[in-house]
């Protein structure tokens, strides 16, 4: 293959990536671009077949009245983050949160679960204050997607459907994006395609660690590109664990992916090794503790146990009656059934899970980034959930920041032009990705394995110094290792196997910044702890990571907090309101 | 292929068949017994304006039916399409019909 | 070749489906053969005699019987089918499925006592 | 476990077959057993699956010829006598090995008016609904549909007839037309009148059978019919 064999084409508007950000990008930029501009859509899967806004299963938070307020919804949202948000991001996503779920009820035609009133339906998760969480039964997020692709299906964008994107280009003085160099999986060419403005919305996933809930298409390619591209990427080392990923062995799939949430608050019970309920040790609130108490829960008892053959915890339902639990809880029983687990009536071995991304690309509240032409939404973007997401703000976030995008280079592109790309960059990445089709092919999976491995025990759930730099260690030798071993070149017709060394090579890139992020935070927030530095370093005192490449290395530094709407200790809530509108269960 | 005028076609000349067909079955049980002949078919039928708008009811049905129903098979099992399949129809529709009004003529006023 | 995997696990709607089908497929192939017998009642009363003796035979009977079969299956399937179609649709349409064609082999096997 | 072996042949188009021997595990779906034969002894082999859970409806093959998801499909249920055969989806072009071109299924489902076609918009305020009433009840028992192609290469009807669209773009259209938020129902009718439409089906249900999530299509379907045979009467079209 020759860099002459890059087949190039031109658009104006390029969203990479049809999750709730990529595909509310189309529809609003369909709305406020000028009448002919033409609008790209290009994604590694299927167009809304693939990532993880299809996988929601909770719900959208969003303030809907009833004593909740959007001041309520921000607040639960700083707090949750451990005061390390973008208060003007959070704040945004709270307000436009609203306008959105009408957004989606209207004119996409979602159907979301009803009170007997009529009004939406709304439920608290852990770390709320109100009953928030809008949802359609436990399968929120294939509504929302199936609405919006058949929305963007029908509405004539131009689809580059299983086109990976690969390397952002910039134009020769790199201030700007000039296009994106993409891999056409189903031929195998290359194909760079030019526009005007660029939305990245390709959802980071942290599937470099062990047990991991995400879609298999999603391997940080967007940020691993961004950090290529020398942008700045804040808050890396918030990697969010879900507690109860489903434990069936590491020859499937299955594994990692979640038991939902709603089963501890129904009253679910964790039982470790010694058949015994453990997470009264560590939290008042038992089982029912946010997400990422319980995930150390569980991690400090598989710890203790320290057992290959029975690592995980299990989670028990039947004491709560196995019809009811059947009934309540029929999508997951049916799940846990198909893998040959009994979820109502025996007891299921569950793990903590990597779950979802906050770090990603520093971006202004409209998505902007400091690259002309590029935006970036949804979980690539860093900053509106701080070191922790509430669960139920993640589908917010990509819906009301991929619709902000939509409407911002929408209204941009009018006066952009298509630029050059700098041909010297563009051959580089171009070898990049040709890399391994030069050298001898072997296995791939075992070094896919070892990183996993690796982040789980040294970058994991409890970190510390010494583990992460032994963390570095080991992701340095897998990055070489991994230029080692090649992949068979006689078909590149959708060769999963090339992808599958770009995958790990995106993971490698991005795991490295996690570790070295990681590092610089000695303290411990949300979702990052450390347990040689257990205190959280004063919240007046909040400070945000951020990593970028610099001479070929990663580098991070940290900025201060800027507490624009609120400072810690303080409430935006009307004095005398209540802590929480939830009622105790 | 089977737009809505076809099928509801279909369909109302299937509900105009099932008493012709029931009527024609109990008249064949009682008609078989002790044997049939020419003679007491044309017995029967012969000169009967009832017999005659049955039976000619039962054609015209009965080919229009029949001729949609083979057309979708045509196509579906035999991928026969556009105007060859138009075609198809309408001569099984016009040849069922032809026939059958021959012989509902014969055994009545011919 | 795929096709085959699909038939071979066939539930009793599809079952249903493909015996409408071929029933249909055979009346209409018998039919105008029907039709040119009875017209013969206009050319040659004789010949008509003739075939009509041969219905007395065992072979030719099975067949007629067979014909009045297909009728009757064909018919209940289609009345079914239209049911299913167009009735307020009960979850028990298998039942359904299987109690016409029973029904229409009822029918038919009536028609065979009766005619020996 | 791993002391067995599963026999599995895959149906590789034009390269004819090949058969691998897979090393079994008590807990392995059929997505797995693919999944190992790409990773571990043929590296070309092609396929696709992405939640690996059962919501993106992204890995549906033959199985044994039977469509399936397999990501949700236990190993335990299909196997016969040691052996799984696994071959890419019916009635969609194959792209390669085990994957097929979905976009004939999407064009139909778009070509079935499967949008919403709404009056409100976002300013609006959410209108309330009553779960319980019949047409939302009828709505909402087709609304789980994760679009992964398995009624669609179920059906023998989509085999003998490429324009029809299908059980499940018709059982979108059948949720939009008692969606009582929707507008198109004079489009969605027409849709599903035309040559393609609702009357093609002969009501076999392989669509219901093999459905992964206990969806109904045919039933959706027949609701069509008779809202069309309404409005044939009626509009006399
Ligand atoms: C199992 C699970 C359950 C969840 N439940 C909830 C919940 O209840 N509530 C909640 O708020 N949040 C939940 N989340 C989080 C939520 O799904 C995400 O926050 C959100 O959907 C991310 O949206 P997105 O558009 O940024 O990315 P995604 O929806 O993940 O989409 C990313 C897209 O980018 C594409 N892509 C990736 N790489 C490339 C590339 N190189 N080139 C081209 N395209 C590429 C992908 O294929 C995909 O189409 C859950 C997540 C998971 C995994
Ligand atoms: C009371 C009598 C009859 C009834 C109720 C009836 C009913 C039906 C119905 C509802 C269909 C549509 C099937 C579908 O769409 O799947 C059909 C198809 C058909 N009918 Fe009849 N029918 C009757 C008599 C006949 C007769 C006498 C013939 C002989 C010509 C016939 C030939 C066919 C054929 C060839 C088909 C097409 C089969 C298919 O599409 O699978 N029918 N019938
Ligand atoms: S109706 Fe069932 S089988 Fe058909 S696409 Fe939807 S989920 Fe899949
Ligand atoms: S399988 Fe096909 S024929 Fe109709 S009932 Fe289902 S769509
Ligand atoms: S991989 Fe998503 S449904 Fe099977």
């Amino acid at each position: 293959m020759k860099l002459s064999d890059i087949e190039r084409h031109d658009t104006d508007i390029l969203i990479l990536g049809t999750g709730g950000a990529g595909l509310f990008a189309a529809l609003h930029a369909q709305q406020t671009a000028p009448a002919g501009t033409k609008i790209t859509i290009a994604v590694k899967g299927l167009i809304g077949k693939c990532g993880c806004t299809r996988m929601v299963q909770g719900g959208y938070n969003v303030a809907l009245g009833g004593g909740d307020t959007v001041e309520r919804h921000f607040m639960d949202t700083i707090q949750g983050g451990k005061w390390l948000p973008n208060q003007d991001m959070a704040w945004r996503l709270c307000e436009q949160a609203v306008v959105r779920i009408r957004e989606l009820e209207n004119e996409v035609g979602c159907f979301f679960d009803r009170n007997p009133d009529g009004s939406l339906h709304q439920k608290a998760f852990a770390g709320q204050t109100a009953d928030r969480t809008v949802h359609k039964g436990d399968l929120t997020g294939i509504e929302i997607i199936n609405r919006l692709m058949e929305k963007v299906l029908a509405s004539g964008v131009e689809k580059l459907q299983e086109h990976r994107a690969v390397g952002l280009i910039p134009t020769k003085d790199r201030s700007a994006l000039a296009g994106v160099l993409m891999i056409d999986m189903r031929t195998g060419g290359f194909r760079l395609v030019r526009a005007k403005t660029v939305l990245m919305a390709t959802g980071g996933g942290p599937t470099m660690y062990k047990y991991h809930t995400p879609s298999g298409d999603k391997t940080m390619d967007g940020l691993a590109m961004a950090l290529r591209a020398g942008l700045q990427l804040r808050d890396m080392e918030m990697v969010q664990f879900h507690p109860t990923g489903l434990l069936a062995g590491d020859h499937t799939r299955m594994t990692g992916t979640v038991l939902e949430e709603g089963l501890r608050g129904a009253g679910g019970q964790l039982i470790n090794h010694a058949g015994q309920r453990f997470m009264f040790d560590y939290d008042a609130k038992g089982e029912r503790a946010t997400r990422d108490v319980v995930s150390r829960g569980i991690y400090a008892e598989m710890r203790k146990n320290n057992n290959p053959d029975q690592e995980g915890v299990f989670i028990s339902m039947s004491h709560l009656g196995t019809d009811w639990v059947a009934e309540k809880f029929k999508g997951m029983v049916k799940r846990c059934a198909d893998s040959g687990f009994d979820l109502a009536a025996g007891k299921v071995e569950v793990v903590p899970t990597a779950h979802y991304f906050m770090g990603g690309v520093v971006v202004d509240v409209d998505t902007r980034t400091a690259m002309e032409g590029l935006y970036v939404a949804g979980e690539d973007a860093g900053g509106a959930h701080g070191s922790n997401r509430l669960g139920g703000n993640g589908v917010a976030n990509s819906t009301v920041y991929g619709g902000i995008a939509g409407d911002t280079m929408g209204r941009d592109v009018a006066h952009m032009t298509l630029r050059d790309p700098d041909e010297d960059v563009l051959a580089a990445e171009f070898e990049r990705a040709i890399y391994p089709l030069t050298r001898k092919p072997d296995l791939i999976l075992p070094l896919r394995k070892q990183l996993q491995d690796l982040m789980w025990e040294e970058v994991g759930v409890m970190r510390t110094k010494a583990g992460m730099k032994r963390g570095l260690e080991g992701i340095a030798q897998l990055s070489e290792a991994l230029m080692d071993v090649g992949v068979d070149a006689s078909n590149l017709a959708f060769n999963l196997t090339w992808h599958d060394w770009l995958n790990l090579r995106s993971l490698c890139d991005i795991s490295e910044v996690i570790a070295k992020a990681g590092i610089a935070r000695a303290n411990s927030r949300g979702a990052h702890y450390r347990e040689d530095f257990p205190e959280d370093g004063g919240l007046e005192n909040s400070d945000f990571t951020v990593a970028a490449l610099e001479n070929g290395e990663v580098n991070v530094t940290r900025k201060p907090v800027q507490f624009t709407i609120v400072r810690p200790g303080e409430t935006i809530l009307p004095e005398g309101e209540p802590e929480t509108l939830v009622a105790a269960q | 292929m089977l737009s809505l005028r076809l099928y509801m076609l279909q369909r109302i000349t299937a509900l105009l068949m099932a008493p012709l067909v029931l009527g024609h079955l109990a008249t064949m049980i009682y008609a078989i017994q002790g044997g049939l002949s020419a003679a007491e078919i044309l017995g029967r039928t012969q000169g009967s304006v009832a017999w005659f708008l049955f039976y000619g009811l039962f054609v015209i049905a009965v080919s229009v039916h029949g001729a949609i129903g083979l057309r979708t098979v045509a196509y579906e099992w035999g991928g026969l399409k556009g105007a060859a399949l138009e075609a198809f129809m309408w001569v099984v529709g016009v040849g069922l019909f032809a026939l059958g009004a021959r012989a509902v003529w014969a055994v009545t006023f011919a | 070749m795929t096709t085959a995997g699909i038939t071979s696990r066939a539930h009793p709607l599809w079952l249903a489906y493909i015996l409408h089908r071929l029933s249909g497929l055979g009346l209409a192939l018998f039919l105008p053969f029907h039709f040119w017998i009875l017209a013969l009642a206009l050319t040659d009363p004789a010949r008509l005699d003739g075939f009509l003796a041969f219905t007395e035979i065992g072979a030719v009977k099975l067949a007629e019987f067979g014909l009045v079969f297909l009728l009757a299956v064909h018919m209940f399937g289609g009345l079914r089918l239209m049911a299913l179609e167009w009735l307020p649709w009960t979850p028990s349409q298998k039942t359904l499925a299987a109690g016409a064609t029973a029904l229409s082999f009822l029918i038919a096997t009536l028609f065979l006592m009766q005619a020996v | 476990m791993t002391s067995q072996t599963l026999s599995v042949t895959i149906d590789r188009g034009a390269h004819g077959r090949d058969v691998f021997d897979v090393p079994a595990y008590e807990s392995q779906t059929v997505l797995d057993v693919v999944s190992w034969v790409q990773q571990n002894a043929d590296p070309t082999l092609s396929y696709r699956f992405a939640c690996r859970v059962g919501m993106c409806g992204s890995c549906a093959m033959m199985v044994n010829g039977v469509p399936r998801w397999t990501c949700r499909t236990h190993v335990s249920k299909v196997v016969q006598d040691g052996a799984v055969q696994i071959g890419p989806l019916r009635n969609l072009p194959v792209v390669k090995d085990l994957v097929v071109d979905m976009d004939p299924f999407f064009d139909k489902w778009v070509g079935a008016e499967g949008v919403h076609h709404g009056a409100l918009t976002r300013d609006d305020p959410i209108a309330a609904v009553d779960e319980t009433s019949p047409a939302r009840v009828e709505a909402n028992a087709g609304i789980e549909c994760i679009n992964c192609s398995v009624c669609y290469a179920a059906c023998d009807t989509v085999a003998g007839n490429p324009d029809y669209l299908g059980p499940a773009a018709l059982q979108r259209a059948w949720t939009l037309l008692n969606d009582a938020k929707d507008e198109g129902r004079l489009a969605i009718l027409d849709a599903v009148s035309g040559s393609g439409g609702c009357h093609n089906c002969h009501s076999m249900g392989s669509c219901t059978t093999y459905c992964p999530n206990e969806l109904d299509p045919m039933s959706a379907i027949a609701g069509l019919k008779r809202e069309t045979a309404k409005s044939f009467f009626r509009r006399g079209r």
